[in-house]
């Protein structure tokens, strides 16, 4: 049972939605670490430029054409669970954005696969090391996310927990805009 | 919460295709200002987008902005303090010394010594 | 945090979680109240401390007498010396301190003090000290694996624990990393939850300068926690990825960088510091008021103090490395904001003593803790200006000074700041008193020894003797007969303080069942905690949850006969 | 007061010295302010019988002052120990003797020292370098500018007497210099936990005359030790030293 400090909202704000900003203000940092020693590294030494080089841009744009539309429709379902109270229709959605998710694995499997079997493994190069270990962080945030989603779906296709929709989709926007930043950090940059 | 129609959150997904698109063709004009600015640049926007329209953030508590925009400002003291040592190739009384080892992936772990070629050729 | 907004109080007519017949398993393993999970914490940080306790009881024995026996562990040889040292750090720090300070107090407290019936998430917080007690497990069984327990010192610095080539232990330091970022997933749960508590959770009427110290600092010190501790985390996937999958982030003949560990680890390392202070200090905070009878000196001062190092404490990390290896140049900057920080900290040891004046003192038990803990305390901040200040950390750095001066900031905060908080609310714990007698012949008996364990290792850091270092006869200045004797001072008085922790033990089992019955508020005291039952039940308030008219500090207010004013009494 | 467990062996050995007498004395008094007023306010207001507490909230200005005066005070404390010991740090660390009497590479590695001296013809790198193990050889009242690389972990060229103290880092050359004072035989340590041996890597400097240095030198003969180093690998050397180490152990019991 809920005890009743879970439905007190003294800082103006649902308490699940407050920790999941939290769990959010906790991921920066731990991105952040991951990124800013990257980001160190990589302008130390421009000849990492040339590795870089082999990542496939196209492949990673498609990625984030997938979690960009995978965020798109958990706004969607956020606004099904909220503004209409469909559960049902949040949980389609929901499994639309789990869907989003499974294609981001398979091509980033796919991608790595290509790579690995290319020669360009995580012991390779440091570059690599930083693109296997940042991408690999992220994805493991995605399985993640995945299944927290079909938990969520998982009750409000009975209408039951409709507010957790909008917190796995805050979190889910936040591994999208980690990609984002990952995107032209890993691919672009030449 | 503000009550947006579904209209709106696919016009922002369209807003950040086209970015997309032109985040991945700046590049291709191979000017290093205009990556940087296609690149990141629009990663920001990207970023900023995506947080205001999706996460809601334009109807959080402010507090909840600013308390992970200081985490990211710590993040960027993470940075300013550690880039003079791990940046750097040389600083004041020092240099770093070895060369990146190239290729593919045959070295295995621990079994070359690191400062083995370098100590040695300095004996010389 | 926001201004706390008007919303309909639950005081009354609530139907609040009653005690269920439940099982011994369901009550007290895997129970989701807030006080059994601080039981929890306090008991497996209680045996952490003594394991941590005995390993320095073994490396002392052989500092003091080199080559001999140790009773209880054998002959200790290098190996065994360096993986001793740096689990006695670890688990001191991350096993004892944190889930003691942090969390123990902080589950028992939050609710209670902020007049609410449990955490906001009781299964996760149950999920946190789940975690958290796996990874006191899997530390442990490094002890056990081949090759031993990782020895790379506390702070691991790479190629040392990366490459096994080096440390000699290939599963060892794997562990270790594996068990201290368990720990850390277990804290950030927890921290969370806490700042979520009292963020959201509190009495109707409580208002943010209605909150005690102690929530306070324990919510700041999660904060910091939770934003520092990332690089850290990340820090640990790269070291374990070096160790285990080849990679080379901090292997310079790879192309990467041993400082870039450094900086990921002091970048929390240092705020962690503040992160086991901050509580230390609020305990310290509720025990002077109460026993001296005095509203708290400043308290908006106390909270911006604490703000302030909360703030500052993440730009100091590299005072730590000033001599390993980071640009000179650099040093310029973090001794200005060592010495900045040493500021809001003087200031809020000056707010605690301007407490005291004209006060009426009680000089009981836990107010003698917190006393000995300011007064502790100040000489560890007092030593830590030469290490702050570049040109005299030339000289002092990773010597015995370091040592002493870290002990007398992490004893006062560890071990008497939680004999302070444990001796005051055992009441409340467990509805009985504890022995006076005992509890102050405990207090001597472990606060006259370390005082003697530890400034004659100050003496010996003055004289040049360096760390972790399991045997002196190799360094003729450091194998003088007067610094030998210096150490077998230390180790003796570390011997007597051992064993007069088994008076504490003792007082402390066998008051649960023959102490005195303390009734709901024993130290007239005026927080919410002490409005209800002395133990609480499940729900804490089964009546309905209190209401808050007032601040925590009210003591002898000249309008009121009593010398107290609990919060919850309405005006 | 290091002084007096240490002699001054260095140029800035005393300088060091003062910065540490002058944190001594300012936060000595801190110190000595703060815990007399905290133990008389403990005697003074202990309780008796029949004297309340005062209800003082601390946040009146006549009241606050007894708190921000002290602290303003410390502030200004602080510039003082700021300024001392950047200065300090500036010559220890960052500036280099214009004209130093010889350049010598310092070489750290599991678990031993490594001293490569010029040599008579004052170069680094040339046929005549003196390579000696765990034994430095300097020169009394010469500036000298070392260059200090390691072979695997992190070692710190620690030398007391000298208050002076670097890491050793693999991948680095970092460059320090000291100039002795005093004639004598002193310890270097190893500071930085460098794995099992670290308790067994002392070195020893000795500091000579001019006239014993230069017979020292011509009793060497060049490279004597070069090729043995050359040689050298970590494994080994960690394989004999861990043997010695174990051995050590045992012996001792």
């Amino acid at each position: 049972m809920r005890p009743i400090a879970n439905t007190r909202t003294a800082a103006g704000i649902p308490t699940a939605r407050l920790a999941v900003w939290w769990v959010l203000a906790s991921e920066i940092v731990i991105f952040g670490g991951v990124l800013a020693s990257y980001l160190m590294q990589r302008m130390g030494n421009p000849d990492w430029a040339a590795e870089a080089a082999a990542t496939n841009v196209w492949i990673g744009a498609f990625n984030t054409f997938v979690l960009l539309t995978s965020s798109l429709s958990a706004v969607l379902a956020h606004h099904a669970a909220e503004h209409e109270q469909d559960g049902k229709k949040a949980a389609r959605l929901l499994g639309l954005t789990i869907l989003g998710g499974g294609i981001f694995l398979c091509v980033k499997g796919f991608e790595w696969y290509t790579e690995i079997s290319h020669g360009m493994t995580i012991q390779s190069h440091p570059f690599w090391s930083f693109y296997y270990t940042a991408a690999g962080i992220h994805a493991s945030h995605v399985i993640a996310g995945m299944i927290l989603m079909a938990f969520v779906a998982k009750d409000a296709a009975k209408g039951l927990e409709l507010h957790r929709v909008e917190l796995v989709g805050i979190y889910w926007h936040f591994v999208d805009v980690v990609w984002i930043f990952l995107f032209p950090l890993l691919y672009i940059a030449k | 919460m503000a009550d947006h129609g579904t209209q709106y959150y696919v016009k922002i997904w369209g807003i950040l295709l086209v970015l997309l698109v032109i985040s991945i063709f700046g590049p291709f004009l191979e000017i290093p200002a205009v990556t940087l600015i296609t690149a990141f640049g629009i990663a920001f926007v990207k970023a900023y987008l995506v947080v205001k329209n999706f996460m809601h953030m334009n109807v959080q508590p402010a507090y909840v902005g600013y308390m992970l925009s200081t985490c990211l400002v710590f993040m960027l003291l993470l940075f300013a303090g550690s880039a003079p040592d791990v940046m750097k190739k040389d600083g004041d009384n020092w240099v770093k010394t070895v060369v990146v080892v190239q290729g593919p992936a045959t070295m295995h772990h621990g079994e070359e010594n690191s400062g083995d070629e370098h100590g040695g050729a300095e004996l010389h | 945090m926001a201004e706390s907004i008007e919303h309909p109080g639950h005081a009354g007519g609530h139907d609040a979680p009653h005690d269920h017949e439940m099982s011994f398993w369901s009550k007290y393993i895997f129970s989701t109240d807030h006080k059994v999970i601080a039981m929890q914490y306090l008991f497996t940080g209680m045996a952490m401390g003594l394991i941590g306790g005995f390993f320095a009881y073994a490396f002392r024995m052989q500092l003091a007498f080199p080559g001999m026996e140790v009773p209880g562990w054998g002959m200790v040889s290098p190996a065994d010396y360096n993986s001793l040292v740096t689990n006695h750090g670890t688990i001191m720090i991350f096993w004892v301190a944190m889930p003691v300070l942090i969390a123990a107090f902080g589950n028992f407290l939050i609710p209670l003090m902020i007049g609410c019936d449990d955490m906001v998430f009781p299964k996760i917080n149950r999920l946190s000290f789940q975690i958290f007690f796996v990874s006191a497990i899997v530390l442990l069984s490094s002890f056990f694996v081949p090759g031993g327990a990782f020895g790379g010192a506390w702070t691991a610095y790479p190629p040392l624990s990366a490459n096994p080539n080096y440390s000699l232990t290939p599963m060892g330091s794997s562990i270790w990393v594996v068990a201290v970022a368990l720990e850390f997933i277990a804290f950030l749960l927890g921290g969370i939850n806490f700042i979520t508590t009292a963020m959201n959770a509190r009495a109707p009427g409580m208002k943010l300068y209605d909150i005690p110290i102690v929530v306070w600092m324990i919510v700041v010190a999660s904060i910091l926690f939770m934003a520092s501790v990332g690089p850290l985390i990340a820090g640990a996937i790269m070291l374990f990825m070096d160790q285990n999958i080849g990679t080379h982030f901090f292997d310079p003949a790879y192309g990467g960088d041993p400082i870039l560990w450094q900086h990921l680890f002091w970048f929390f390392g240092h705020p962690e510091v503040y992160v086991v202070l901050l509580p230390a200090m609020g305990i310290t905070a509720e025990i002077i008021t109460v026993f001296a009878r005095k509203k708290l000196f400043a308290y908006r001062t106390v909270l911006y103090t604490t703000f302030g190092t909360g703030v500052l404490s993440f730009t100091v990390w590299a005072h730590h490395q000033f001599i390993a290896g980071i640009d000179p140049r650099m040093a310029h900057v973090f001794t200005i904001t060592t010495l900045l920080i040493s500021i809001p900290i003087a200031e809020m040891c000056f707010v605690y003593v301007a407490t005291l004046y004209g006060g009426s003192i009680t000089f009981s038990t836990p107010m003698l803790w917190a006393l000995a803990f300011i007064f502790e305390f100040l000489i560890g901040g007092v030593t830590g200006i030469f290490l702050g200040a570049s040109g005299s950390d030339i000289y002092f750095h990773d010597t015995y000074f370091v040592l002493a001066h870290f002990h007398y900031t992490f004893f006062p905060i560890a071990i008497i700041g939680t004999f302070a908080g444990v001796t005051f609310w055992y009441p409340k714990m467990f509805g009985k008193m504890m022995n006076d007698t005992l509890g102050k012949l405990h207090f001597w008996g472990t606060v006259i020894p370390f005082n003697l364990i530890f400034i004659p290792l100050f003496v010996l850091g003055a004289a040049g003797q360096h760390r972790r270092i399991y045997n002196y006869e190799h360094f003729p200045e450091l194998s003088a007969p007067w610094m030998q004797d210096l150490r077998q001072v230390a180790t003796i008085a570390l011997v007597v303080m051992l064993g007069m922790q088994l008076v504490f033990f003792y007082n402390f089992f066998a008051s649960m069942f023959r102490g005195k019955a303390a009734g709901k508020n024993p130290w007239k005291s005026n927080t919410l905690e002490w409005t209800a039952d002395s133990p609480p039940p499940h729900g804490n308030w089964p009546e309905g949850l209190p209401n808050v008219y007032r601040g925590p500090y009210e003591y002898s207010h000249p309008d009121r006969d009593d010398d107290y004013w609990p919060q919850n009494v309405p005006s | 007061m290091i002084e007096r467990y240490l002699v001054q062996a260095s140029t800035f050995a005393a300088d060091i010295d003062f910065v540490i007498n002058l944190i001594a004395v300012l936060v000595g008094f801190w110190f000595f302010l703060t815990a007399g007023v905290f133990f008389w306010l403990l005697f003074r207001f202990r309780r008796r019988d029949g004297v309340p507490s005062e209800y003082i909230t601390g946040e009146e200005k006549e009241h606050k002052r007894f708190i921000s005066i002290p602290h303003y005070l410390i502030m200004v404390c602080d510039i003082f120990i700021i300024v001392a010991a950047i200065q300090v740090w500036v010559n220890v660390k960052q500036d280099l003797p214009e004209n130093p009497h010889a350049e010598i590479r310092v070489i750290g590695q599991q678990w031993a020292w490594t001293f490569v001296h010029p040599g008579p013809d004052g170069e680094l790198d040339t046929a005549d370098d003196i390579v000696t193990v765990e034994e430095l050889r300097v020169e009394v009242n010469q500036p000298y500018v070392f260059h200090l690389e390691s072979r695997d972990v992190l070692h710190n060229f620690s030398v007391p007497v000298f208050r002076l103290k670097q890491d050793v880092i693999p991948g680095r050359v970092i460059t320090g210099w000291f100039e002795a004072t005093k004639t004598g035989t002193h310890d270097i340590q190893c500071a930085e936990i460098c794995g099992i041996g670290h308790g067994l890597m002392p070195g020893r400097i000795v500091i000579e005359s001019a006239a014993d240095h230069a017979a020292w030198m011509a009793g060497k003969a060049p490279n004597q030790l070069a090729a043995t180093v050359r040689g050298t690998t970590v494994a080994a050397t960690g394989g004999t030293k861990l043997a010695a180490a174990s051995g050590d152990a045992l012996n001792a019991n």
